[in-house]
């Protein structure tokens, strides 16, 4: 589906389409980019994008970012996701670059802004805590000011991709008396700092995605809080506002029907009863892509004209990764006997895997989806916050 | 993407919504239903008045050239008011036929009576075993003088008991399940040698089922394409219960929701169970989806696109499952309220439950859709 | 499925088998038994029963009823609801019977319970009023004392089959100041009456089974009190807990799927692929009637053990609703286009309805069985009940 | 119904249950997992034993003569604690097939070392494209002397890795699809020209490609009637595999239910809101039902019942959808947590997953009853 694009954005469209296609690392196209990519080899469209003036769509451009339309930047994100690029890490330019542009001081956007956009610093994020799940207010890690410094103690959870990390923003409590959202602050934290220590999870599917983080009596500057302090749960709430239509994540579940479509030829008779039932199965999920990329398409429309698309970001998660998760599950299924079958981390080349190619990363793939509908809020309180929002509930 | 209105387009829209909120509230339809006619003739002349019946066709022919778009704007007002006379099968089933592939006489004398609203058609394509498939038709024409004598037996057929006029497929040649062989026939409904036997439909329409022992039929577009003619009128009929589904939906989740905020359960609004929320969270993702295929949809038909055949039965489909569950939901969450003829709530389920049925229903639509896939 | 039953029990299940086959009234066959049958003709086979001792399985040997031991009432039920029989009128039998033999004086007793068995009295059931819901403690009908009688003054509402009641069996208001569910009186109420009033409902498949009773300064002597005054609750709890395994409804569930099966096999080809579309849904249901039917078998080899079942009856509800509304859903579906039609009420012989005989309820049992998950307590209600009483919630 | 258990039952029960809790702890299990041979050798010596190995066994093969119900009492347990040593493969699969067509001196010595636990065995059926029909067979074995040779590849045969004998399915005769021609052959897993390709099993067991070149093979059964054998075989094998995963169903419940009573969010036990509640009452009734069909199904395979090969795909079908929703709520429920390696969760999760794999899937299942009926 396409939207209907003046000459100027259509042009605009191609040429994105023009540069991928020329530029996209070759190296970076491995069966599970999210896991099998060494932290040098995930930079490296990061810094094109860079090269480029790419790398920031959403950042104005006095910062840096390209000055895009809400169309192009739909235009954009559409035309990279359907080419299965590797999105740049989402913590840093998508999440506290904005935090430090719209509420950190001069002294921190020249410090930090450039070293985001050019990829030499790496940011986690340090939110959930053993315990808070989808409840971010819960923050126990403690910062005490020190003189110029905070002293921080606490324990950080579900950090994504923190083993890669030069920084990490966190929720700290500076307020220990205050109503649990208000005692608050923002902070940056260097991970090289001593008494930091990171800890792998390792996930179901095998694979070492999300780490525990220890802070233990680190000291940071005071010139790494953010805007006030007690005040970090309005920034963060921006943060999380922050993503719109991205969640819906068309372009990642054509790719993955496409490939599924594939598997069910490859391994399926027509005269095979199930082979009816895969197409009837995998119709529906498409159909339910087709409505939710229609749906994310009125919304950029929407605003385009500059209606607020109030908690559309809630929908498109639910929709978004229950469609997904339903592909990995038909993939999973269609792959048959080989299911039994999964991939040993870290990956190595003289590990055997049975089955053919496609079918290498169905167990992993499915196991790894289950997250899907809990991370980044689960899809039950995405329905509370329909429920209170749309619906005043 | 979201359809901005022009102020044609606008103005078409109040002035449904004005009309049907004047001379269409529920109890108005429950009086159209339960008569001995069933059907709103009053209504139907003040539609034409305002220039709905004239709204989708061309301007060559003889209307406001509004196209699919105006047709889903007023089936969407439809749907919300559950509007019992045959638009669908008169404007955009019969009307959209003689317009695609009737002859310069035919829409000259054919539109012009429809536009007028002095004129009900009905369409006579299902027969016993059919189901759902445009190309099973065993009724047959005998070519006779420069006419045609149909004989068989259609099943089904909404809005005949009204109607002037049915559009009649008929198999000129070839074997029962042949594409090819298929043509279309304009009968007079009270010819000779046609019989209806009529009943009334869940959803407060009127139907017959139609026997042809050699009736004098005028032949519609060309002898042995009738399949390929009435495979776009179907998209265009898609479009229109497509908007009008939609159009239900929307008042089902805002009935249900208002209910939920006044209705009290152990000492509380049922509203305030989490478990209920959820479920109308649903509801609303629900008509949001539904609500963009459908512009989707209607955009594509009034742009005649390449894969519009395709499109309309994905939203079909789509659609159809979508309003299944948003009926049943809303009649579990009215509890017995929902169940009673008096209520509202019900008739939306019983229309939803129709619309479902004609042209096709979901599960035809899921594979047809992935068929035309596998042949794009 | 059948139990692994003793050459006692078998003999009796062969009995009952013939008994029904011999005897059970051709005239009771019609499609729809619950909307079509007159009173007259619904009271045939309740007298056949009563002559031959077999009305109530329930009761006690001393009040009427057949003294079978557990593992018989399910044979006998379970034979009943195979052959396709309609069940006797359960307010008299199953619901007012019991609380009256339970908790009613010896004169009630006699008086009331002999006209039960014979089929004398039709009852009905007036708990619900409107604003209730299934929350039945929110009574508001009330019962003032007046010398030997009450004076009731209310509206209830559902109340199935009130158009051919003689009595009907009442919650009551008794005391306007108590908490909700102390409050409440258990009294027995004469249709004929001056002062009661039924008011047909129609509900969306066209039907008339449920009415609004009014009932204005009806007087009601106190001889007609069940047990305490505001002890109503406790009778009313009893009535509700009485009923355990025949929710599941497995009888009629099988009697719905063999037709389902006919149609399918009548209407769609085999080469049709919608065919092989029904069989897997008709397939899954089957296992899910089957499932059911394994655990009602696993719950009555419990009870003869005399373990309590806890809230069985919450879960066969549930499962036996569900299961029910898929098959009409299913069969509706099948019946294509004909399901565009709905016989009209009362019945007629001189209307038309088209189509195969066979199809001519699709629609009105497709829309009647959506009742089944609101009525006699929500499906919701049922799994709040589980949540609380099993998992402790 | 419910099963009574004798008291043999019930004392077999509390000693598996009691080994299993002293020595099978989930510590326990992960390091026998992580070991180099990833399987508890002195665990299945303690199995052998206990007399689990020889429990199912008829008396008169040197068994204990507890036949699919102590099958299904062991298998529940096994299920709760996660074992990963090849119960189903060598005790269920092989040495049932072994007892059900094998020689009296291939009886005499397989069996005999399958209950003193000195030899595992695993089971060679699947190949590339077969899917899960036991009659789709392109390995072929060539008669040689008195024995035959075999050459043809199998995949993803589980257990592979760990066993002494294989037991091969190979065409004898007729084409790929046939279901005549196919014969069982037992192959000494260290035989010359046969090559594994190991690797590790999402729960947490080995499998192997396996590749014979011109492999000696010793007839099991009779020739050609391999298939009927394999079904039988997959019967009882379901049976085994259905208690396994009611035994993983009931402990996820648990565990859900008691993370739901401790763990807090906004200030309450998650367990407090009405959505997840009536998540776990379906995960409840999900159980209920289960077990009623796996003891109904270990009951008819005791009896050796007409129908038994149908129910077993009944039960494999409506168990395997109750244990994929089990484990996705489970999992859900458990937040984060339920992601990570360190709880069992997970685990239960992707050992109901490979259940749901071996020996056909759900869907499957759903159609091999259905054709079952139709043949009935």
């Amino acid at each position: 589906m396409e939207l209907a694009l003046s000459p100027d954005d259509a042009a605009f469209r191609d040429e994105v389409r023009a540069f991928i296609k020329d530029n996209y690392p070759a190296e970076m196209r491995v069966a599970n980019p999210e896991t099998d990519l060494s932290k040098e080899q995930m930079l490296l469209w990061h810094r094109i994008l860079h090269n480029k003036g790419w790398i920031a769509p959403l950042w104005p451009k006095e910062y840096g970012g390209p000055g895009w339309s809400i169309t192009r930047r739909f235009i954009f994100e559409q035309e990279t996701t359907r080419a299965g690029t590797m999105p740049p890490l989402a913590f840093s330019v998508t999440m506290v670059g904005p935090v430090i542009y719209t509420f950190g001081n001069d002294a921190q956007k020249n410090k930090f802004l450039p070293r985001i956009l050019s990829g030499e610093d790496w940011w986690c994020q340090g939110y959930s805590e053993p315990g808070s799940g989808s409840d971010l207010a819960t923050v126990r890690t403690k910062a005490v000011r020190d003189g110029d410094h905070y002293i921080v103690n606490g324990h950080k959870t579900w950090t994504t991709l923190a083993q890669h990390a030069d920084w990490i923003f966190c929720l700290v409590r500076t307020d220990p008396t205050a109503k649990p959202q208000s005692g608050i602050s923002f902070l940056l934290i260097d991970m090289k700092s001593p008494g930091v220590t990171v800890r792998p999870i390792i996930t179901i599917d095998g694979s070492h995605e999300v780490n525990d983080v220890f802070l233990e009596n680190v000291r940071v500057p005071a010139d790494n809080l953010i805007g006030e302090e007690n005040k970090g749960w309005t920034y963060a709430k921006f943060l999380l506002g922050n993503e719109r239509t991205s969640m819906a994540g068309i372009g990642r579940s054509t790719r993955y029907l496409n490939r599924l479509k594939k598997i069910v030829k490859a391994e399926i008779p027509e005269d095979d009863p199930a082979h009816l039932e895969f197409i009837r199965d995998i119709t529906r999920v498409e159909l339910d892509v087709l409505a939710l990329e229609a749906t994310e398409l009125r919304v950029v429309a929407q605003m385009a004209r500059g209606i607020d698309p109030g908690p559309a970001a809630s929908l498109f998660k639910i929709r978004g990764t229950e469609i997904f998760q339903n592909i990995t599950e038909l993939t999973h299924r269609a792959i048959g006997n080989y299911g039994l079958a999964i991939r040993e981390h870290p990956v190595s080349a003289n590990r055997f895997m049975p089955g053919p190619d496609y079918g290498h990363t169905a167990s992993e793939k499915y196991l790894n989806s289950r997250k899907l509908s809990i991370y980044g809020g689960s899809n039950e309180i995405q329905r509370n916050i329909i429920a209170k929002a749309v619906l005043g509930l | 993407m979201d359809i901005q209105f022009t102020e044609e387009q606008e103005l078409l829209r109040s002035s449904v919504q004005r009309l049907l909120r004047d001379q269409y509230d529920f109890e108005a339809r429950r009086k159209i239903v339960a008569s001995e006619d069933g059907l709103g003739r009053k209504q139907w002349a003040e539609f034409a008045e305002l220039g709905l019946l004239a709204a989708p066709f061309s301007e060559a022919a003889g209307g406001l050239g509004g196209g699919p778009l105006s047709t889903m704007i007023i089936m969407q007002e439809f749907g919300r008011h559950l509007v019992v006379e045959p638009f669908v099968e008169t404007v955009v089933v019969a009307g959209g036929l003689i317009e695609q592939v009737g002859s310069d006489a035919q829409k000259q004398s054919y539109i012009t009576d429809i536009i007028a609203g002095t004129k009900l058609w009905a369409l006579a394509w299902t027969e016993k075993g059919s189901r759902f498939d445009l190309a099973t038709v065993a009724t047959t024409a005998r070519r006779d003088g420069d006419g045609y004598v149909l004989t068989g037996e259609k099943t089904a057929v909404v809005a005949a008991p009204w109607s002037d006029y049915l559009i009649v497929s008929a198999r000129t040649s070839g074997h029962r399940h042949d594409r090819g062989g298929v043509s279309l026939f304009v009968v007079d409904r009270r010819a000779a040698n046609l019989d209806l036997q009529s009943f009334k439909t869940v959803d407060g329409r009127r139907a017959a089922e139609v026997s042809l022992r050699g009736v004098r039929g005028e032949l519609l577009g060309r002898e042995g394409e009738g399949v390929a003619a009435l495979e776009a009128c179907r998209n265009r009929a898609i479009g229109a219960l497509c908007a009008e589904a939609v159009g239900a939906i929307g008042e089902l989740n805002a009935a249900t929701l208002e209910y939920s905020k006044t209705r009290k359960q152990f000492g509380v609004t049922i509203g305030s169970f989490q478990v209920l929320q959820h479920r109308m969270v649903d509801m609303f993702i629900a008509h949001q989806e539904t609500l963009s295929l459908m512009q989707h949809l209607s955009l594509s038909l009034n742009d005649d696109e390449a894969g519009v055949s395709r499109l309309a039965s994905g939203a079909k489909s789509k659609i159809g499952y979508a309003g299944k569950f948003v009926a049943d939901q809303a009649v579990q969450l009215h509890g017995g309220m929902g169940m009673t003829d008096e209520l509202n709530v019900g008739h939306y389920f019983k229309r939803i439950s129709s619309i479902n049925i004609q042209f096709g229903d979901p599960a035809y639509h899921v594979l047809r859709y992935a068929q035309l896939d596998a042949a794009a």
